[in-house]
């Protein structure tokens, strides 16, 4: 089939992203007939993988004076070829989404509520529950062998964080003498 | 002329295409409850804010059950029938092949959506400054050389946009290469005088949603005999008309006159001293 | 019900009533839009409005061409006593008709972008131009008793000779408009032209009270308007059911619309004269009523012989709501009504006239239904049924037009002895 | 996967058995479209049909659980016929090699089972060994306890008709599966296999992998373009995750978390790194040593010294079993106080998640990080449940979303592509960068005045170029974390490579792993990713390329796209892609060849520069080659069939009904974990996803678009058993199991039919698990259902198969 659409977008391995500007990766060809009035001209586009399922598939996002303006497939991405799936497509509706948590919520015991509360008072307060879990769990020794772990502590999660925040998730853990360390590929 | 070409047998149902559909063309969500029609399918019909749709069908092919997919949308007729119908021009044909619409002279009559035979175009039944809604073929990403936004998201390539002249010669490949595993028409290509697009399915087009026992002529040729008339018609009733009561008015002329006529003789006869004639009454 | 206005005046209030309560939802209408107060939806983009206000309304506002044209065209003078009537009711009720299009059109704003963009090929554009112009001709018909009311005898004489002129002017235009094409109008317009100076030439004082080429355009546009309907429906083969849909349906329209004429023109008569206490000449209204059983007979030998030729018998006969439906139309509102009307005895009466005009009218309105509406029907899908809103409006608009003729008919010189009186 | 996403194009035949591909991954179905568009047949098997199967050429029913006996079934078919690729099995599988004379197999059970334990002794599992020290060997695969032959013997009792008895796949169809997918035994023919949950979601996961694995194997599948075993990853970074460790048993790059049996490193390095005396064996685990060293090096810096072992008495050591449900178990006898959550939503997620959700209220405190109010944030005001009953303390943080921040994740084909920063974070929210060090920040200041074991957190080696007290305007720099990932000269160092010395200064980046070091010169956060990130620049970052151009070879490779692990090899286990003399096996799409002028590789990275035949292609074996036999597994060493924990039908292979190596929970803790009957519960239950909606649906259901589409949850059957019940579509049912019931839509569909079971009719329903109670669309999980009972090897839980019933609601309106 000669009818793909990277065949029609002529568009092969376009330039940088993160500050092109142009019309979803058509960095060139249409670029001069470019009507201010079109959704995308004249945005920043910055590429992105999609943050669903484990293909990772490419895509760019349109923005304009800093707001958002459009999501779509990366034309250029060899395995998407700018296609996407219905949640992939969707990722519009996370990026502006008015249920987005945008505050620090604390729900006190027993209360029926969330409270909003300053970063600085929940990461204080919160490196404080660590330090009381840890030091009251803390097992430096089973019997006579070194294990240094803290037992009463568990952390969970990571399949949806950026590598470099889940090898810190897990240098962070460890140093904490968390053995209760599991994300969704157990599950 | 630009079209698309929709091969169903190549179609996974999964619907990028309707939400790319709504992310490009900013379309807001329906209110949906479990699945609105067969299998998956959300919501019930192409709607204001739906321009696009997928349909699961259970079937059977060749003895086997089969589970297969449609897209439903505006198929952008080469004369579309609501083009034919728009009182003012509101909905029309481009020549780069989308069929669009102009809000700004739209009366709301709704012809359209009652003379298109593909059941698509949609109103804005909950708003006061209200609109006929359908897929546009994405014409603005047409005009700048992009294909349309679902074409662009579909992962299995079930939807190609090109010319549509090669999309047919495409279609007709395809069918030749693999004569088993499709129905032999290519539906659009005929249809109502043709459309811009074109579907490939391995069951029968209806069984995916599709119109069917359509005409080959385009909408127009239906309501063409009536308006083609209106001129013999305009001329015929003047004529005849205009001669008919010419004829009635000579005809009361010429009674009034003989009965003036035989008023004054009455006069001149009883001026005479006759009596007059008994049969008058 | 005959004398539903003469023995109380709650049937008055009633019908303000219905009027003012139309009204407010028409204002709702306008504020929440027409998903508030209707059922319509995309499967059902046409209802209860388009079926009663529009294609009925349009159809039995007949009247006014054909006893128009009967009368100053045909000669038939006997009838001369209903023209004026006739006119009154066809000019109110365009008018409530084209004031229901205003509630019933989604973008009604736009209503002028109909006069500069032209679609030749559209139905509904042939539909848009005939109401606005045949309209225009009405009001021309309409005026003469507000003239002789107030005494405009200037005006009067001035009206008699532009309208002629203004005839000539409005038909070119339209003619233009529907054909594109100056050969055809120029055609027309020197017919017209024609006719004007042989008239002036020759014609008798009488005939020239009205002038005959507003007579004849009156006629042309109401032939081009009624069956413009009709062919709104031919662009939906695949929509409406085969026992409506027809390449026929113009003609069919046009043939319904001169059958109902002179029973609208009785049941109005009969009706109104009880309330408004005018009594209506019995002579005149039998000889309408000894017209029918061929107006009637002309429609069903046509609409059966289309049915026929269609084939499309089998779903005659087959047993679904379309065929029920199908089925009363037929029976109640042609064939019944043609055997009572063939009886001698019945069209002497007040009564029969009555039921037997009443049944076609009823019949009329619901052929315009089953088309608009019953025949549009697909039973796997959603079923439309009009909203209590929808209703109301229709009721209302109904009521604003009985209230509108009550006080023409109060106020103008509309019926014979009064006209006689002003002579 | 071993190969990625393009690489399915190449396959002459796909299966895709316990992955829903085209809903789960749509755009991979791309790939598979035209591979199928070049002639390549997709084969489906799947309890139920789906839009995978309408996709499939061919579709296969079979009953969930069975996946064992039908796949051995097949491995039987292949022996039986000889549909085997012999020049490949012969020299890069173990199936010449001699097992231990004790080894026996008798109803169901290997010898060295324990039964009071439910643990094998793995003893007589093993090779036996030549006076060399070498494992005995009989290329001519004749040895009777060779493991050719022991396999022959063992899949024997896999007949179609037993094979059918039991899954009840209908006959016709396994068979056309059958003799379709061992048509790739031909060497130019290759069959790759797409797997996800639905084959580890069971008692028997690793085991169902095993097949999938020991069938390639003998078709000669495993290596080569459009081949492998390939496990479709449902999460964006679920990889990456992994490849860093955040599971309780390794450590980044797959180094095993220490045991408290491995007091020093010494020790540990001892117990896990492995020796061969093979010369032709690369045995890469053996540069273990410099692999942990290096990250601890990068942990604990200037603090990580040859003398304190490098720190490793900082790591916790751990005893026995940590996973997920161990974790619920614990969590709910009160042994946990505190729980953080980066992202995760067990209230909806996790199996018997009732059990879960009552687990979080034993908690004194929870920390959840999310872009959405979740269910497991909200657990304390979940349906039924009056909050002033819930004592525990939940800090909810406001986490940014995927396009708000910079960084890498890592698909399941190992690309590791960069994203970049479009939009700043709304409102408060923040990344989990800046959340995680933060919080460090804040602990070490914590800690800075003492506390249990304080130098473990003082002396880590933490610096991302933010100031002491949190900022929320100043964002760590991902860059210094990405470089520090892939790895540093902690000094000068010269380094003989092959002969060659190479020289670094201190702080230069390492530019591959082979080059890390186990004395302590380099530092790496993960050795895998040694090789991402080269130089000190961001164009260093090779995770960000997008040079679209392809290699040599042309099989959609793009070498210069991203970034992938190890060393950036596209396809792993490609030097079994090629004959001993280094000639492709297909050479119309080779993945390498051997350039004999040039005396090198073209194509992919291989798996090693050595010439062919010079080491034996499978490098991460310390035998060199691929396991047909796997000695080391906590079930057998080849793959037996069991019936899932709750099943309607005895086993027809033996006497044993579960895997007789997995832990029974509803024995060692009963309390919520009850296991229910075939006389209550006679319908077979299995949960999975839509692809509208992603996982624990806080990504999807807080999506008005998505919602739209599948906007409640539901359950699917057959038509014959909503007859049955009296259900017709669209009704309200209940679906019920010993451990929970709730209220669904019915989707009455002929994409299900009963099976016909050891003769008799048996029907399975299946029911979606996205669903909870926060949200625009609402409903509840079907992990109410689900039990905590897992994997005997990796206690992944047994989602994919349970007993239910089906009740339609009848009187309320729903």
């Amino acid at each position: 089939m000669n009818l793909t659409r990277r065949g029609f977008l002529g568009a092969t391995g376009a330039g940088v992203l993160g500050i092109a500007v142009g019309v979803l990766g058509l960095t060139k060809a249409a670029g001069a007939s470019r009507r201010k009035t079109f959704k995308t001209a004249e945005t920043k586009e910055s590429s992105t993988i999609c943050p669903y399922c484990g293909v990772g598939c490419g895509l760019i996002v349109s923005t304009r004076d800093g707001k958002l303006v459009n999501i779509e497939g990366d034309p250029d991405h060899p395995i998407n070829e700018g296609a996407l799936c219905s949640k992939g497509m969707s990722l519009f509706q996370v990026a502006q989404n008015e249920r987005r948590l945008q505050t620090v919520r604390y729900r006190a015991p027993g209360s029926d509520k969330w409270e909003e509360k300053s970063w600085d008072w929940a990461l204080t307060e919160i490196a404080k529950r660590i330090k009381k879990t840890r030091d009251a769990t803390f097992k430096a020794k089973d019997g006579v062998r070194l294990v240094n772990r803290t037992e009463g502590l568990a952390c969970l999660g990571g399949a949806a964080l950026d590598n470099e925040e889940a090898y810190l998730y897990s240098k962070l853990a460890r140093s904490l003498g968390v053995t209760w360390l599991e994300h969704q590929a157990r599950i | 002329m630009n079209a698309m070409l929709i091969d169903s047998t190549r179609c996974v149902g999964c619907r990028a295409c309707q939400i790319a559909c709504k992310s490009w063309n900013e379309l807001p969500s329906e209110k949906t409850q479990f699945f609105a029609g067969k299998g998956y399918q959300n919501p019930k019909d192409l709607s204001a804010t739906t321009w696009t749709l997928i349909t699961y069908n259970e079937t059977k092919r060749r003895g086997r059950f089969d589970w297969v997919f449609g897209k439903r949308q505006c198929m952008h007729c080469l004369l579309p029938a609501c083009a034919t119908a728009c009182p003012v021009t509101a909905l029309k044909k481009t020549p780069e092949g989308p069929v669009v619409y102009d809000s700004s002279i739209c009366l709301g009559c709704r012809y359209c959506q009652l003379a298109c035979p593909f059941d698509v175009p949609r109103f804005e039944w909950d708003k006061v400054f209200t609109k006929i809604t359908k897929c546009t073929m994405c014409a603005d990403r047409v005009a700048e050389g992009m294909e349309p936004a679902c074409c662009k998201a579909c992962p299995t390539d079930a939807i190609v946009f090109g010319e549509r002249s090669k999309l047919l010669a495409e279609a007709h490949a395809r069918i030749d290469a693999n004569p088993l595993n499709y129905v032999h028409h290519v539906f659009g290509e005929k249809e109502m005088g043709g459309t811009c697009v074109l579907h490939l399915s391995d069951v029968p087009h209806q069984e995916l949603g599709h119109a069917g026992g359509l005409s080959e002529e385009p909408a127009s040729a239906y309501s063409r005999p009536a308006m083609a008339s209106i001129p013999f018609v305009l001329t015929g009733l003047g004529i005849g008309l205009g001669a008919v009561s010419w004829v009635v008015n000579r005809r009361q002329q010429l009674a009034a006159q003989q009965k003036e006529i035989e008023r004054l003789h009455e006069i001149a006869e009883q001026a005479e001293g006759k009596e007059p004639g008994g049969t008058n009454s | 019900m005959t004398d539903f206005f003469k023995r109380t005046s709650s049937g008055l209030l009633v019908l303000y009533a219905l009027a003012a309560f139309g009204l407010l939802l028409i204002v709702y209408r306008f504020v929440m839009g027409l998903g508030a107060v209707t059922n319509l939806s995309d499967s059902y983009p046409w209802g209860l409005w388009i079926g009663v206000d529009v294609l009925a309304g349009i159809a039995l506002a007949s009247g006014g061409f054909v006893v128009a044209g009967t009368v100053h065209l045909f000669g038939a003078n006997k009838y001369h006593s209903l023209t004026r009537t006739a006119i009154t009711t066809a000019f109110l009720g365009y008018l409530i008709f084209i004031f229901g299009l205003i509630v019933d059109l989604g973008r009604p704003w736009n209503l002028w972008r109909a006069l500069f963009n032209w679609n030749h090929t559209s139905p509904m554009f042939e539909v848009a131009w005939c109401v606005m112009l045949y309209t225009s001709v009405l009001l021309m018909e309409f005026l003469p008793p507000v003239f002789e009311r107030f005494k405009l005898t200037a005006l009067h004489e001035k009206w008699k000779t532009m309208v002629p002129w203004a005839i000539v002017f409005i038909l070119g235009i339209f003619t233009f408009a529907m054909t594109d094409s100056l050969i055809w109008t120029v055609v027309v317009v020197f017919v017209l032209l024609f006719w004007e100076l042989v008239f002036r030439a020759g014609l008798s004082p009488r005939s020239i009270q009205m002038p005959l080429l507003m007579i004849i355009a009156g006629v042309m546009f109401s032939t081009m308007h009624q069956s413009s309907l009709g062919t709104l429906f031919t662009l939906a083969p695949h929509k409406l059911h085969p026992l409506w849909y027809s390449p026929m349906l113009p003609v069919l329209f046009l043939l319904s619309a001169v059958m109902v004429a002179p029973a609208m023109v009785i049941f109005e008569s009969i009706v109104a004269e009880r309330s408004l206490g005018h009594r209506a000449h019995m002579n005149v209204l039998s000889s309408l009523g000894r017209a029918m059983p061929w107006l009637l007979g002309i429609y069903l030998v046509v609409k059966v012989g289309d049915l026929l030729a269609r084939g499309a018998v089998s779903d005659a006969l087959s047993i679904s709501w379309q065929s029920f439906s199908w089925w009363g139309e037929v029976l109640l509102g042609v064939v019944l009504p043609f055997t009572l009307f063939l009886s001698q005895d019945l069209v002497q009466k007040r009564v029969g006239l009555l039921t037997a005009a009443a049944l076609v009218v009823l019949g009329l309105v619901w052929n315009r239904v089953n088309v608009a509406v019953v025949g549009m029907i697909d039973l796997e899908g959603d079923v439309y049924f009009p909203y209590w809103a929808e209703i109301f409006i229709t009721l209302g608009l109904i009521s604003l037009g009985i209230l509108g003729y009550r006080l023409a008919s109060l106020h103008l010189p509309l019926h014979e002895e009064e006209t006689a009186a002003t002579h | 996967m071993t190969s990625h996403w393009i690489d399915m194009i190449h396959a002459d035949v796909a299966m895709v058995m316990g992955s829903n591909v085209v809903e789960n991954h749509p755009v991979a179905a791309k790939w598979l479209a035209r591979a199928k568009e070049r002639g390549s047949l997709i084969l489906n098997v799947d309890p139920r049909y789906t839009r995978t199967s309408s996709f499939a050429d061919h579709y296969c029913q079979f009953r969930s659980g069975t996946d064992v006996a039908f796949v051995n079934g097949m491995i039987n078919y292949a022996l039986e016929h000889d549909y085997i690729q012999r020049e490949y099995v012969v020299n890069y599988t173990n199936a010449s090699f001699i097992i231990n004379p004790d080894i026996g197999f008798h109803d169901g059970l290997f010898s060295g089972y324990d039964e009071a334990k439910r643990k094998y002794d793995a003893a007589t599992w093993q090779y036996e060994m030549g006076a060399d020290g070498m494992p005995l060997r009989d290329l001519t695969l004749q040895h009777p306890r060779c493991v050719y032959q022991l396999m022959k013997r063992h899949f024997s009792r896999y007949d179609v008709d037993t094979v059918c008895s039991i899954t009840g796949a209908p006959r016709e169809d396994y068979l056309k599966i059958c003799r379709n997918y061992t048509s790739t035994w031909a060497p130019d023919r290759v069959g790759t296999w797409l797997y996800a949950m639905g084959t580890t979601q069971h008692t028997n996961g690793t085991q169902n992998i095993r097949t999938y694995a020991i069938l390639q194997l003998l078709l000669g599948n495993v290596g080569l373009a459009g081949g492998g075993v390939n496990a479709l990853r449902g999460e964006s970074n679920v990889q990456g995750s992994t490849d860093f460790g955040l599971l309780f048993h390794i450590l980044p790059g797959y180094n095993p978390s220490p045991l408290a049996a491995e007091q020093g490193l010494a020790a540990y390095n001892a117990a896990n790194t492995p020796t061969s005396k093979d010369p032709k064996s690369a045995n890469w685990w053996g540069n273990r040593p410099k692999y942990v060293v290096s990250m601890l090096k990068a942990w604990y810096g200037d603090h990580a010294t040859a003398a304190n072992d490098f720190g490793y008495d900082f790591l916790p050591k751990r005893d026995g079993d940590y996973s997920h449900i161990s974790l619920f178990e614990a969590m709910y006898e009160g042994r946990i106080q505190g729980l953080i959550l980066l992202g995760q939503n067990p209230a909806v997620g996790g199996p018997n998640s009732l059990k879960e959700r009552a687990a979080l209220e034993k908690l004194e405190w929870m920390v959840a990080v999310d872009l959405w109010q979740t269910e497991t944030s909200t657990f304390w005001r979940r349906p039924g449940t009056d909050p002033a009953s819930v004592q525990t303390e939940v800090f909810l943080l406001p986490a940014c979303s995927s396009v708000e921040k910079e960084g890498s994740v890592i698909n399941s084909g190992r690309w590791a592509q960069w994203r970049y920063k479009a939009l700043e974070p709304v409102g408060e929210s923040a990344s989990d960068l800046w959340i995680l060090d933060s919080l460090f920040k804040k602990l070490r200041a914590e800690y800075a005045q003492g506390g249990a074991l304080p130098e473990a957190i003082t002396k880590l080696n933490w610096d991302y170029g933010t100031p002491e007290q949190p900022d929320r305007h100043q964002e760590p720099d991902v860059h210094r974390v990405a470089r520090e990932i892939n790895g540093y000269f902690t000094r000068d160092t010269t380094i003989d490579d092959k002969g060659t010395p190479k020289s670094f200064k201190k702080g230069d980046q390492v530019p591959g792993f082979p080059m890390l070091q186990a004395d302590g010169s380099t530092a790496s956060g993960n050795w895998l990713y040694c090789n991402s990130y080269t130089g000190p620049e961001p164009k260093d970052n090779k995770l960000a390329r997008r040079d679209g151009k392809d290699a040599a070879n042309e099989i959609g490779l793009y070498p210069n796209w991203a970034w992938s692990w190890p060393m950036n090899r596209r396809i792993l286990y490609n030097r079994a892609s090629v004959d001993p003399a280094g000639r492709p096996w297909n050479p119309k799409k080779w993945v390498i060849r051997w350039n004999e002028t040039e005396k090198k590789w073209e194509g992919d990275v291989p798996d090693g520069p050595w010439p062919p035949g010079e080491k034996h292609p499978f490098i991460m074996r310390a035998d060199g080659h691929a396991a047909l036999w796997a000695a080391t597994l906590k079930d057998g060493p080849l793959p037996e069939f069991y019936e899932p924990l709750e099943s309607p039908q005895h086993n027809l292979m033996s006497s044993v009904q579960v895997n007789p190596a997995i832990k029974l929970w509803h024995k060692s803790n009963p309390e919520l974990n009850p296991v229910g009957e075939e006389a209550t519960y006679p319908i077979i239950g299995t949960t999975y996803r839509v692809s509208e909606h992603w996982q624990a649906g806080a990504m999807t259901r807080n999506l008005p678009w998505l919602a739209e589409l599948v906007p409640d949850a539901f359950v699917e059957m057959s038509q014959a058993l909503a007859n049955q019940r009296g259900i017709v579509n669209g009704d309200r049912v209940q679906v019920v199991t010993a451990r929970g019931a709730m209220d669904v839509y019915a989707l009455v569909t002929n994409r299900f039919q009963p099976f016909r079971v050891d003769g008799r009719l048996v029907h399975e329903v299946g029911v979606v698990w996205h669903f909870g109670w926060e949200g625009i669309v609402k409903g509840d999980s079907a992990n109410v259902l689900t039990s905590h009972v897992g994997d005997a090897n990796t206690m992944i839980p047994e989602y994919k198969a349970f007993l239910c019933d089906v009740r339609k609601i009848t009187g309320g309106v729903a």
